[in-house]
């Protein structure tokens, strides 16, 4: 051959997306901080029966007399209550431990659920066109426009309340963002010159989305998906404030608050402040993960 | 209608009497307020308006236009990645449509297409090798255990270290993208290429290293290319034969030098005039007049009417055919003494 | 333009006629219509009576004719509990939630815009890093949760502000009963309205600020510049105009969201709106009300969503001009 | 000689990144006569446009310039507080830009836009104001500027916008206009009248006039005289004739030859071998080295710009190719 342009190589390492993905994502601090205060706290949770100074739930262990003692009461076991006693002699730091196990566990098996039904929904639309785009999209169009709340209320009055029903619940409310996102993002790529390409190659359909047109369209649906644990997250414990999420033997976060309202006004304020601290840190930390993943990965400042 | 003098055999690729059209349909409300008297018609677009286009074997042939004129549709349309609203594709004469799946498929490998955006056309999600090699081996042309000493061998060819093919497409400068995209495109080792404005995107010396690139591989691989560039200097450079579309049409097409030492439709010779030379003559400008009319609406007629500084009455009323005024060039022009 | 409304017409229509058949499906098939919709005091006779009354005999596509024709005169039945017509009840209710609403959204903008304007113009000073992490902290704040705290701080321990309740409403235009007339209706307004506001305040400071940030790396702000004009006609007039539109549009819609969140936060602050009425009504499967409640909803969410369009295309020339046309 | 209309030297705009410091204009020095064109050549990355920026004062954050000196009429533009540069802006020097589907601000009818303009820098009414903008858009060949006044950017097409952008850049009368690029986006034939009308309006009108651009074709015929940038600096200048006939870098030479030109069709052209090289970590001496065939061991030094005398040929280059040595 004679076109001998040969370009030799200059840097060893090879930069793979990841690679960049994290060292772009570890240049701002507070998302850093953010990340490693998820990280605890979804240790926390996962390990929860273990860190646990007493089973919350094991009447065994509780006793009446030692209900809402203050934060730093000492038991009659010879134990701490770091945080206090709920009405029924609860230890406030266990309870908060499994709680969190909880609202994490619904939140994260909602969102899993939601992205799943969203991709199959989102894509297919996106790629086929046509009246199926027209029909998905409708629907996806109509149910952003009311308020997931709004939503999630309707379905627990008409279905009822259980931990399957909210999870159905924070389903049916989140699909939409999914299906949305991915279809924006796989309507941009596909117009993109590497997709003709893919199809000049003769590859075959199913190829082309997995292969081709998904991993592009995954970076969006990582950011929302990771916004949307957060957003999942608080919406069942409003419901479970409001009475309407789940049933008492599954006490998530947004349960105890509700536990300790009607103590707030003579001024236990601890039944009610420390799960809504552990919430805060829960969501602000996905949160702060969230909004840099955001700019880590917009496409825009790629090349 | 032949395009060359009489041939013995057919050309590689030849499209007859081939037409896009985009249309924008009317929704439910706009055909109901068409009721109430509000007149919403259907966009249709002509991007491609009933072209005849013939390659031959081994020949490059240069499509010239400015934007909205259709080229880019032109060419998807003759590599098979948009299908025709009429007209038919021929290979070595036989009908391109209705193959069987199977044999659709190979005949596709024998087309391919370099695209102009050396960010847009590589997938920032792959690798190197992949990106190569991945055709080739779904389709059974080297064996997966042999991809890597396969794509070697690609990237050789068109000048890239093989070192890098671990890499992603963002670890490139432009050049080399545009070179990647070449080595995918080679790997199923096509017979007919459509390059669809392929340098249009490089700095002038990367430009040139790209143009000799398909210089070089033209002549070892014996390749048919389409070539389509606004930039004239560059179809000159590297076409055998020149086509020049204006807005969905062929207005014009000829051997390169033919046409460019003597052009005859005045949409052609209003384009030469304004094709840049590096030779520092100052010299006055002389605009033709008028803006590219929207392809959404053409002008009636010679779609070139409005801007054309010789039309006649005729023009308006009716399109002027592609006839040949000399062997191998044709022009769509009442002026021409075919139609006279 | 005619095509437009038509268009958006034909949008709000399908809208209600879902949500109708959505709402019917729910309430009279998954359920047990006769357990839903007839007081579960009533004895036998009253039962059967009820059922042929309300054609609960009668096939499924003829009930939800009848449902459906009673809802468009407006008859959405009688709550169980307070034995009036339910929609009156969300009626009555319904100030009292939309002035909420209104001084959320209000202390939103003020509050969110400006803040974002700064947050955009400045993204690498001490002052816009604080109000971003600001903006996550609000966005990340559980309203209910947040409603507690601030009854806790305000009412329980400095004993400041009033816990619950709308407090003495004066009528405006002699009508609509408001709180905001009066020095006590705002010590009754303030939290709740800051606790509703606060979701709000985030996400305008959020939108803003990418839209600046976004507005100043356009060309025609460098152009704008080039041409020589000032600071504060690049900001006041080049930007602002341009991210008016999104910040707009997410206003009226967020609108519609603020009335839906007021549920939780008229919850805690027993605020007497249509939000509280609900989940009592919820709690005690007061069932027409509920029906009521979504109707109206969706009615004033098809209004909003009309208005949002139509200032969106007040607003860009570019929508305008296309959609006029077209 | 009079003083020059624009004197750069030695200007310097350095780029602080994270990843190190990027000399995107890095000891430019060149003049500009009064209603003369002077092109600006270069390829991407080059620091033709950044140059522009700065002489405009439009250098944003982590840019700024490091050294050097602009001088309009004599006057130290960096001296001036932001406001007289401002009031500068626009005024006497003024810019247009390569794309014209974004130059203009979208919401904002046209003359909101070029009435804020003249309003900027001169205590006129509204109604006057308007009557100038008016005259501005039948200067560039607007057709029916009165109702084109009322329109917003979105209802003109790639090549009216750029008219109107032209236009406001000649509303206050400038002394130097910086085209950056301004018929790169457009169709030849389009581009062939923006060139058109600018040649008229500069003859017109005597504004001096500097045209970035990466095309030798666009300059040859319009500049009368030519820089050449790689890599931030500029390595030749020279009349439009002198340049292009007889390029004395090789890497202007090399330039010339990469562009199709007549004959010689289907052979391989003459190329410049390697890549474009970053401006972000350039090994010190003179950049063009490690693709020049005439390279040696003294190139390792930065060479400095060369006998800038009769018609302000220069060269900036050891091996020079000066008549007889050329290729």
């Amino acid at each position: 051959m004679t076109a001998k342009v040969t370009v030799t190589a200059t840097a060893i390492r090879v930069e793979t997306p990841l690679r960049r993905i994290v060292s772009d994502f570890c240049g701002n601090p507070v998302a850093v901080v953010g990340l490693v205060l998820l990280g605890v706290i979804l240790l926390l949770a996962l390990f929860a029966p273990w860190l646990s100074p007493q089973n919350p739930y094991d009447l065994a262990q509780l006793d009446v007399m030692d209900s809402r003692l203050a934060p730093g009461s000492k038991s009659p076991s010879g134990g701490t209550f770091w945080l206090g006693t709920d009405d029924q002699g609860r230890d406030m730091l266990s309870a908060i431990l499994y709680g969190l196990r909880i609202s994490l566990g619904v939140g994260i098996a909602a969102t899993v659920l939601a992205l799943v039904i969203g991709l199959a929904t989102g894509l297919p639309a996106a790629y086929l066109g046509g009246r199926t785009e027209t029909l998905v999209m409708r629907i996806v169009d109509i149910q952003l426009s009311f308020p997931a709340i709004l939503i999630a209320l309707i379905l627990i009055a008409v279905l009822g309340q259980g931990t399957g029903k909210v999870i159905a619940a924070l389903v049916t409310v989140q699909w939409a963002y999914y299906a949305r996102t991915v279809r924006g993002a796989a309507l941009v790529e596909r117009r993109k010159e590497y997709i003709e390409a893919a199809h000049c190659l003769a590859l075959a359909p199913a190829r082309i989305v997995f292969r081709h047109l998904l991993p592009n369209c995954l970076p969006p649906m990582i950011v929302v998906a990771t916004v949307q644990v957060a957003a999942a997250i608080t919406l069942e414990a409003t419901l479970s404030f409001l009475g309407l999420g789940l049933p008492i033997t599954e006490p998530s976060l947004g349960l105890l608050i509700a536990n300790g309202y009607q103590y707030l006004l003579s001024g236990k304020y601890w039944i009610s402040f420390f799960p809504g601290i552990a919430l805060l840190l829960t969501i602000v930390s996905i949160n702060l993960v969230a909004d840099q993943l955001r700019d880590v990965l917009n496409p825009r400042l790629q090349r | 209608m032949s395009e060359t003098a009489p041939a013995p055999r057919a050309p590689l690729v030849e499209l007859r009497g081939i037409s896009k059209r985009f249309v924008k349909g009317l929704d439910t409300a706009a055909r109901i307020g068409n009721l109430f008297g509000a007149g919403v018609a259907e966009e249709v677009v002509h991007a491609v308006d009933r072209v005849d286009l013939a390659v031959s074997a081994g020949e490059v042939v240069g499509l010239v236009g400015e934007s909205g004129c259709g080229k880019s549709t032109l060419g998807r349309l003759a590599v098979g990645l948009l299908a025709p609203t009429e007209g038919g594709r021929y290979w070595n004469g036989a009908p391109l449509a209705g193959l069987a799946p199977a044999a659709a498929r190979l005949q596709q490998l024998k087309m391919q297409m370099i695209f102009q955006d050396p960010y847009a056309s590589l997938n920032p999600r792959m690798r190197v090798e992949d990106i190569v090699g991945e055709a080739p081996v779904v389709h059974g042309i080297v064996p997966r255990a042999q991809q890597h000493e396969y794509v070697r061998e690609q990237l050789n060819r068109v000048g890239l270290d093989p070192a890098l093919m671990r890499r992603f497409p963002h670890q490139f400068s432009g050049g080399q993208r545009a070179r990647i995209g070449i080595a995918r495109a080679l790997a199923v080792r096509p017979e007919f290429l459509v390059c669809d404005e392929s340098v249009a995107a490089l700095d002038v010396s990367i430009q040139a290293q790209v143009l000799n690139l398909f210089i070089d591989l033209r002549e070892a691989l014996n390749l048919t290319y389409l070539f389509i560039s606004h930039d004239l200097g560059v179809v000159r450079h590297v076409s055998d034969r020149v086509v020049i579309m204006y807005l969905g049409r062929v207005v014009e097409s000829g051997p390169t030098d033919d046409i460019f030492a003597a052009p005859r439709h005045p949409y052609t010779r209003a384009l030469l005039a304004e094709a840049g030379t590096v030779e520092p003559i100052k010299r006055t400008f002389i605009p033709i007049s008028g803006e590219i009319p929207s392809p959404l609406d053409p002008p009636p007629g010679c779609h070139f009417h409005p801007r054309c500084g010789q039309a006649m009455p005729r023009c308006r009323e009716s399109a002027p055919a592609l006839t040949e005024i000399a062997p191998g060039r044709l022009s769509a022009c009442f002026l021409d003494g075919a139609h006279a | 333009m005619l095509v437009f409304i038509i268009r958006r017409s034909l949008q709000s229509v399908v809208v209600l006629f879902a949500m109708s058949l959505l709402v019917f499906v729910g309430v009279y098939a998954i359920g047990n219509p006769i357990d839903i919709l007839i007081n579960p005091q009533a004895d036998q006779i009253d039962r059967e009576r009820a059922i042929a009354a309300l054609g609960l005999d009668k096939p499924l596509w003829s009930q939800y004719l009848t449902f459906l024709t009673g809802a468009l005169s407006g008859n959405l039945g009688r709550s169980f509990v307070h034995s009036t017509p339910a929609l009156g009840l969300i009626l009555e209710r319904m100030p009292a939630t939309m002035e909420l609403a209104l001084t959320a959204m209000l202390f939103a903008i003020v509050l969110g815009i400006p803040l974002g304007l700064w947050a955009g113009l400045k993204p690498n000073g001490i002052a816009g890093r604080m109000i971003m992490t600001g903006s996550i902290l609000g966005f990340s704040l559980p309203t209910f949760w947040v409603g507690l705290m601030l009854i806790m701080v305000f009412s329980v321990e400095l004993g400041w502000l009033p816990s619950n309740g709308r407090g003495p409403t004066v009528l405006l235009f002699g009508l609509v009963p408001v709180s905001f007339l009066s020095v006590e209706g705002w010590r009754h307004l303030l939290m709740p309205a800051t606790n509703l506001a606060l979701f709000n305040v985030a996400l305008l400071i959020r939108l803003t600020r990418s839209g600046a940030h976004e507005a100043l790396l356009q060309d025609y702000v460098k152009f704008a510049r080039a041409k020589g004009l000032t600071n504060a006609r690049i900001i006041g007039v080049h930007v602002l105009r341009n991210i008016l539109i999104p910040v707009v549009t997410v206003i009226g819609l967020q609108f519609g969201a603020l009335i839906a969140f007021a549920i939780v936060t008229e919850s805690v602050f027993a605020w007497p709106g249509m939000g509280k009425l609900l989940i009592d009504s919820i709690g005690v499967l007061d069932r027409p009300v509920i029906v009521a409640y979504l109707l109206v909803i969706v009615t004033i969410f098809i209004v909003i969503n009309l208005i949002v369009d139509v200032l969106y295309s007040a607003l860009d020339p570019r929508v305008r001009l296309t959609e006029l046309k077209g | 000689m009079s003083v020059p209309l624009l004197a750069v030297d030695g200007l310097c705009t350095h780029f602080f990144t994270k990843a190190g410091v990027v000399k995107a204009v890095d000891g430019v020095s060149f003049t500009v006569a009064r209603g003369e064109v002077l092109g600006l050549v270069g390829e991407s990355g080059s620091g033709k446009s950044m140059t522009g920026y700065s002489i405009m004062g439009l250098v944003d954050p982590p840019g700024r310039i490091v050294s050097g000196v602009v001088e309009l009429n004599g006057r130290d533009l960096s001296a001036l507080s932001a406001e007289d540069m401002r009031q500068l802006r626009g005024n006497r020097i003024a810019m247009i830009f390569q794309d014209p589907m974004m130059t203009l601000n979208p919401v904002l009818r046209i003359d909101v836009q070029m009435v804020e303009t003249i309003r900027a820098h001169q205590r006129v009414g509204r109604a006057a104001a308007l009557e100038r903008s008016r005259a501005a858009l039948v200067q560039v060949g607007i057709p029916s500027p009165d109702e084109r006044l009322q329109a917003y950017p979105h209802q003109f097409s790639g090549g009216m916008r750029q008219r109107v952008a032209i236009a406001i850049a000649l509303l206050n009368n400038p002394d130097l206009i910086i085209a950056d690029e301004p018929t790169t986006a457009l169709d030849v034939t389009i581009q062939g009248q923006i060139l058109f009308e600018m040649q008229k309006l500069t003859r017109e009108t005597g504004a001096a006039m500097i045209w970035i651009t990466h095309d030798l074709s666009v300059v040859a015929g319009l500049a009368d005289r030519v820089c050449v940038m790689y890599a931030g600096r500029i390595v030749e200048e020279g009349t439009t004739f002198d340049v292009l006939t007889h390029p004395w870098h090789p890497y202007t030479q090399g330039l010339l030859d990469s562009v199709p030109a007549r004959g010689a069709r289907g052979t391989r052209l003459s190329q410049i071998p390697g890549m474009t090289p970053s401006v972000q970590d350039l090994p010190p001496g003179c950049a063009f080295r490690e693709r020049c065939g005439y390279a040696t061991d003294e190139c390792t030094v930065n060479p400095a710009m060369r006998d800038r005398g009769v018609d302000g040929r220069g060269v900036r280059c050891f091996h020079p190719l000066r008549a007889g040595t050329a290729a």
